[in-house]
């Protein structure tokens, strides 16, 4: 009986499904705006630099769009950045170790953290919100306790080139950005792990019931969630050629933003890494184009603020089409 | 001397609150602090006030309530930090400030005028550009006080030199990231428009540094920053960071501790010590690096 | 159409509702008289639930009249329905689980005392006690919600729905999550209404209960009207050939009757307050029925050979072999397969396609490398769609917009794939339509017939006794019986079913 | 077969309904050690001490109790408290206004946030996240423009007795803290709002289906919070003689903290204010007790977190039982 409706339905369903329209259409009135209102905007190196500075919170939105569709949440982002970059600026002043060693020590520093959130949500009954908001507050120590509270500085120049470096003219950033972003498409869509997480943010007991290992998959999520911090340390410390214990704060909220905005539901089973990236892309060029029209500090974070809801319902409405 | 002796008997217990941990000087004040207390044999409890006022009176409060014989307090705020001072003096107990002062005066003060490493720094560029040219100031955290003086101290000169035009100022958070993230934005906006960038403190300055050196336009453009932190003074040394101004946490940590002690022991002690600013180039850079 | 004494209470004429481009409801007419029974019938997806859905005003209607108590009818939202004198049963459970009985009973005209707003909350304790009892229903008012049973959070909502005093009832498939036992308190509640002069509108797929309680029954078909008679003039047939508009000749398909070699057998299973000494064997191509009241614990047994809650007391045999299945995972790596009572709970994933639904327990076998080949996937779900006759607008489709039914279908589809060689269905047909069921039970013949042994769980006698080759029957956790096909009976099957 | 396990049930739920045990527990531990380690913790005038410190806290984490309550999420608490805050200060200053402008002044700057949170919320399909981060970035810049970035300082006595002031040798905030918190419970517990606080968090279908206006609630939920907030923000401005256009930074996450701490489920539905105010102390007595007992701030966070999450895993231990 469904027959007959079947072509409106289905047409219905893929626009839900690719439900990151809405949010383009918002992403491209913005960019539109800011292309007319000032010149400067649409610029080959004005671009780059946008993409530069939107890497860093878009790998860490990536790592939280898995955690997100899986129905929990990330708190320790930016103290797993602080952690992870001080951890790999300790190992990368010149003429002493080589380079992968750095890259090694912050990526299992990542792991590790991750790998604790995700246990401790899986063994214990704790809501993530309180896991990683307690790392989080563990890990700034840690970071300020490796540093002794210092800058970690004088960093070789093998490691100064991940973020500052340039390969055909593309900064480094921007080359990990994209291919990061391909592997998690891929992993999210493309693997077998990718759909578990949606099935365990859908609806958990009926994962479970179709034989997903749910502890396995958010171990899976959160230890991800801290492979790409450490990615976005390395990236950040190299790109000021410093550790800095304090850095990445508020990082969390910036990614968890991006993921959402990118239309990654809060109540987990959907959400995409496209969807991300257009997230992490509007925040970005709205912060650049801000300061391009030279707005008062102040006014910034009003603008920013409102600009930001207003994307979302602005979406909101498209879906309701 | 006699502190040392009778170490575990009336070893004097003195209460630090310190404005942020996180921040370079401000470690090394306190480390400078510890030393000079480990030297003499006084005890000190060093809590962090984490940049909050309302934390830091809480802490003081926690100090009155323990009895401590003195307290040490890196204020937070000019103004919101003075309770502080109020309820400790209220209950006997002398308080220092150490580093940058209060509305209400505290039994004594070891320390500096923010306001004049504004003031310098401004000089500075001044002089470099011949009273005449673009600038841009990088802000700390809004509203705070070493922000809010470190910018008064510069529109002084400002408006001493009609010929300085304030092009742009936006904040940079204190942070390095942040402030190098602007600087790229505003090369795009105002190219090489600009002749001069001060940043409030060096973490800032080494963001703008390398921004600017990133679009090659370093030599182009003279920056400024505060604090001289080893990695700024390197910078200074390389001639990335053309000047920053060095504030001498050793002497701030010591005398706090000395003054702190006299005042314990009933001696006499200056009301006020300043430690003055000094300025760092890459002619006297030498002097500050260890 | 025969005419009532009393002109109707409620009117509804050329009725239209759509869903973007579902028509759920097109052009329906239903006449409602004081003092009646009047049963609603029709497939899944007929558009009943949508109509009520309106005359309560949880839906707005796209076109048509409604004339309720002589007076022109459009329902602002639900406090205003109520308060005309309208409640309804869901047919989803609308309970608030952290909430006790009597607060969810009285969810939103709470009593107040001494100052605006201020709970008077003894009052509402001593009217539900005075509600169940009257009701003859044995429920603590203090209990959470979330520590009943499936059957009394429904019996729970049906007082909720009375205590409403209205004129009108509408229950929506009250009966899918209730025994025997509880069915005939609720038809006593009935029979009581009736007699006060209260329209009763009731929603069912079970047809047994329609000859019991019905005055008269109209049918939707595909959201549109097919026709309103009096029950007398119904029998069974006449009934489904108006609803699937064909004629379905016998319910129950035939048993072949032969049996392979035993693939599952149980011994002495037990979880400490749950159920104990469950011992059964089962043979491939056997249909083992688990009967019982609700409660009895079937589910609870199914949950634990299955994985889902750890045995601890007995062993399980599969193939003869001595297996301990600690999750789902291994279960269905043992080749048991479990489509549970709990669609919505259980079995669905919300924002899943039909496709992802049906692959997701097999997956594995479609990799190529650590990537998922889309096209095995989607051909073989595309197989599921035509062998389960599945409707649905396409493979990409939301499994939650489909059909109860066509649900139901899927996540057969989903154990299906899985290639299990044990099944076991709990309440397959609980919500689903004649047709539908009809294909479920087509369906259990040619599992077994392929040789697949088939654990049935029911709350359906007929279900039991037309489809099981033997039957075990539990009361209160405890097995009571194993009864042949020969033994079977509706009586010996309830005598064992409450005996203690 | 209802009767025979249902006085058992219902035992066990009036049990598990009063969830905080679990945490309780916890906190007396905790309280018990640090008693035993420093002979400071346990006088008189350290429990005032601390109990006026947690009462801010405490105060946002009531309101933000309801908005969990019912399912959403305040992370503008924050930014309400500065603007609150800094609205109240330029009202109070001596011999201007009466001291009742002041706090009317800051309570309608805090019923309007959060008005327009609940208003956004109800109205567009956004999600609580996205709205109140951006009304905590907007918050941000307003108390920033209301200053001119700077302190607002010098108020009347007055208005510093709110927060310095002492009753009977009680300080008066801690007045205000166990005065609100009898409100808020009994708005909780004994009225019809907090009824449907409840209903609308555990089943928001159920409570439309039952005739609760659920965007009613909404609203009533985060203009609470706001009033709540602003009432913070004096005693905060009050306590500190200042009007801080950046006070309040990452007060949101110790609210919700608290409340989740205290039993409070992310997923809505549960929650009291009693787990709530021992959620606030807890927090506040541990951050305490670290300062005593002279442990080097480094250590101090992760301390504070690794005793966060063990208190919510020992309160899951207990439930499990
Ligand atoms: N909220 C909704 N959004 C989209 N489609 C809907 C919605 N509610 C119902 N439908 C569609 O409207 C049609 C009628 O649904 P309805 O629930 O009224 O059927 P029903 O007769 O109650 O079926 P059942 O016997 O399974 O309860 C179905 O095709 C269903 O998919
Ligand atoms: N999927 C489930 N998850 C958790 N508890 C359940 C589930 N299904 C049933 N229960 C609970 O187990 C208890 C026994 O009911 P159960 O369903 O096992 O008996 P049953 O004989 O299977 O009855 P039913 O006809 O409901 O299947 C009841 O309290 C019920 O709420
Ligand atoms: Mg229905
Ligand atoms: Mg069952």
């Amino acid at each position: 009986m469904i027959k007959t409706q079947s072509p409106l339905l289905a047409r219905a369903n893929r626009i839900r499904s690719l439900g990151i329209f809405g949010i383009l259409f918002a992403f491209v009135v913005i960019c539109a705006s800011l292309a007319l209102t000032t010149p400067r905007f649409l610029t080959v190196p004005n671009l780059t630099i946008i993409l530069t500075q939107v890497s860093i919170n878009a790998l860490l939105a990536f790592g939280v769009t898995f955690v997100i569709i899986t129905g929990g949440i990330d708190l320790s982002l930016g103290s797993m950045v602080a952690v992870t970059g001080v951890a790999a600026a300790l190992f990368a002043h010149p003429d002493t170790y080589p380079l992968v060693v750095p890259l090694l020590v912050a990526l299992a520093a990542g792991l590790a953290m991750g790998g604790f959130n995700g246990l401790v949500i899986t063994k214990s009954k704790v809501p993530p919100f309180i896991v990683t908001l307690g790392t989080m507050t563990i890990g700034r120590g840690l970071a300020l306790i490796l540093s002794k509270g210092r800058p970690v500085s004088n960093l070789s120049d093998g490691f100064n080139f991940i973020g500052g470096g340039q390969v055909f003219g593309i900064p480094f950033p921007i080359i990990i950005l994209v291919v990061v972003f391909g592997l998690c498409s891929l992993l999210l869509k493309k693997t077998i792990w990718g759909r578990y997480m949606y099935a365990v943010g859908g609806n958990e007991q009926a994962a479970r019931a179709s034989g997903i290992s749910v502890a396995k998959i958010k171990m899976l999520v959160y230890t991800l969630c801290g492979a790409l911090a450490a990615l976005a340390g390395i990236v950040l410390t190299s790109r000021i050629t410093t550790g800095q214990p304090n850095a990445g704060q508020g990082f969390e909220l910036d990614a968890i933003a991006a993921a959402i905005i990118g239309g990654t539901s809060t109540s987990g089973g959907s959400g995409t890494m496209t969807g991300t990236l257009i997230g992490a892309l509007l925040i970005g060029v709205i912060s650049n184009g801000l300061d391009l029209l030279n707005v008062t500090s102040y006014y910034q974070e009003v603008v920013m603020g409102v600009i930001i809801i207003g994307a979302v319902v602005l979406d909101g409405l498209n879906r309701k089409r | 001397n006699q502190a040392n002796d009778d170490a575990q008997g009336d070893t004097p217990l003195i209460g630090v609150s310190m404005l942020s941990m996180q921040n370079e000087f401000i470690v090394n004040v306190s480390d400078e602090m510890e030393k000079k207390a480990e030297a003499v044999g006084a005890e000190l409890i060093m809590v962090d006030a984490e940049r909050s006022a309302l934390k830091q009176i809480e802490q003081i409060e926690s100090f009155i309530a323990q009895g401590v014989s003195a307290i040490i307090m890196n204020p937070c705020e000019v103004e919101a930090s003075s309770p502080a001072v109020t309820k400790a003096l209220a209950a006997g107990i002398p308080i220092i400030n150490v580093n940058s002062a209060t509305a209400t005066k505290p039994t004594a003060f070891v320390g500096s005028d923010d306001v004049e490493s504004g003031r310098i720094a401004m000089e500075y560029i001044a002089k470099r550009l011949g009273g005449k040219g673009n600038v841009i100031m990088i802000h700390g955290y809004m509203g705070q006080a070493a922000q809010i003086q470190r910018e008064q101290g510069a529109r002084e000169i400002l408006t001493k030199y009609p010929g300085l035009k304030l092009l742009a100022h936006q904040t940079g958070e204190w942070d390095r990231a942040k402030s190098m993230s602007l600087m790229e934005n505003w090369i795009q906006s105002y190219g090489n428009k600009v002749n001069a960038v001060f940043a409030q403190n060096d973490e800032m300055g080494m963001g703008a540094v390398k921004a600017l050196e990133a679009a090659g336009i370093k030599d182009k453009v003279v920056v400024v920053s505060i604090d001289a932190i080893p990695d700024a003074l390197r910078a200074v040394e390389k001639g990335t960071l053309d000047a920053t101004v060095f504030q001498n946490a050793a002497r701030q940590g010591s005398q706090a501790i000395e003054t702190a002690l006299k005042i314990i022991d009933k001696q006499p002690y200056e009301k006020e010590i300043l430690v003055p600013f000094q300025l760092v180039t890459k002619e006297n850079v030498a002097e500050f690096k260890k | 159409m025969e005419s009532h004494p009393s002109d109707p209470i409620l009117l509804v004429k050329s009725l239209s509702k759509s869903f973007g481009g579902i028509k759920a409801l097109d052009e329906v007419q239903f006449t409602l008289h004081r003092g009646e029974v009047h049963v609603l019938m029709g497939e899944n997806g007929a558009g009943k639930s949508t109509l009520m859905k309106i005359l309560m005003g949880l839906e707005t209607a796209d076109l048509g009249e409604i004339t309720f108590a002589g007076e022109p009818w459009a329902s602002r939202d639900v406090r205003d329905s109520l308060a005309k004198g309208i409640s309804m049963i869901h047919q989803e459970l609308q309970v608030v689980p952290e909430l006790p009985v009597a607060e969810n009973i009285f969810l939103g005209r709470e009593s107040t005392r001494w100052l605006p707003g201020w709970l008077d909350d003894p009052g509402i304790y001593q009217k539900t006690n005075n509600l169940l009892t009257d009701l003859g229903m044995t429920l603590d008012a203090h209990a959470k919600m979330k520590y009943l049973s499936v059957a009394e959070m429904q019996m729970v909502e049906i007082a909720k729905a009375i205590s409403h005093d209205a004129k009108i009832i509408i229950m929506d498939e009250p009966t899918s999550a209730l025994s025997d036992k509880e069915v005939s308190t609720l038809f006593g509640i009935i029979k009581d209404l009736k007699s006060k002069g209260v329209a009763i509108i009731y929603i069912s797929h079970k047809m047994d209960e329609i000859a019991q309680i019905a005055d008269t029954v109209t049918v939707l078909r595909d959201g549109k009207y097919v026709g309103t008679k009096p029950a007398s003039e119904l029998d069974q047939n006449a009934l489904i050939t108006m609803m699937v508009g064909r004629t379905i000749e016998s319910l129950f398909p035939e048993t072949t009757g032969q049996k392979g070699e035993v693939v599952l057998s149980v011994k002495n299973l037990g979880i400490p307050g749950k159920f104990q000494d469950i011992s059964f064997d089962l043979s491939a191509g056997e249909v083992l029925g688990l009967a019982g009241l609700m409660g009895a614990g079937r589910t609870e047994v199914a949950r634990a050979i299955f994985g889902l809650d750890s045995l601890a007391e007995g062993t399980v045999f599969i193939k003869k072999k001595k297996v301990t299945i600690r999750s789902p995972e291994e279960a269905i790596r043992h080749g048991v397969g479990y489509v549970s009572e709990d669609r919505k709970g259980w079995g669905c994933i919300p924002g899943m396609s039909v496709q992802h639904t049906l692959s997701l327990s097999s997956l594995r076998d479609h990799l190529r490398g650590s990537l998922i080949n889309g096209k095995s996937e989607h051909t073989a779900a595309n197989r599921m769609v035509n062998d389960l006759h599945i409707k649905t607008a396409s493979l990409s489709q939301s499994v939650l917009q489909l059909s109860g039914g066509n649900q139901q279908k899927v996540l057969i589809g989903k154990t299906l794939l899985a290639k299990p060689e044990i099944i076991i269905f709990d309440e397959p047909t609980r919500g689903i339509d004649i047709g539908a069921k009809h294909e479920i039970y087509k369906l259990i013949r040619q599992l077994t017939a392929g040789g697949i042994a088939i654990l049935l769980i029911s709350s359906e006698l007929p279900e039991i006794l037309g489809l099981c080759d033997r039957v075990v029957v539990l009361s209160q956790g405890r097995q009571t019986a194993l009864l042949s096909r020969e033994e079977m009976s509706q009586e010996k099957i309830m005598q064992h079913a409450v005996h203690s």
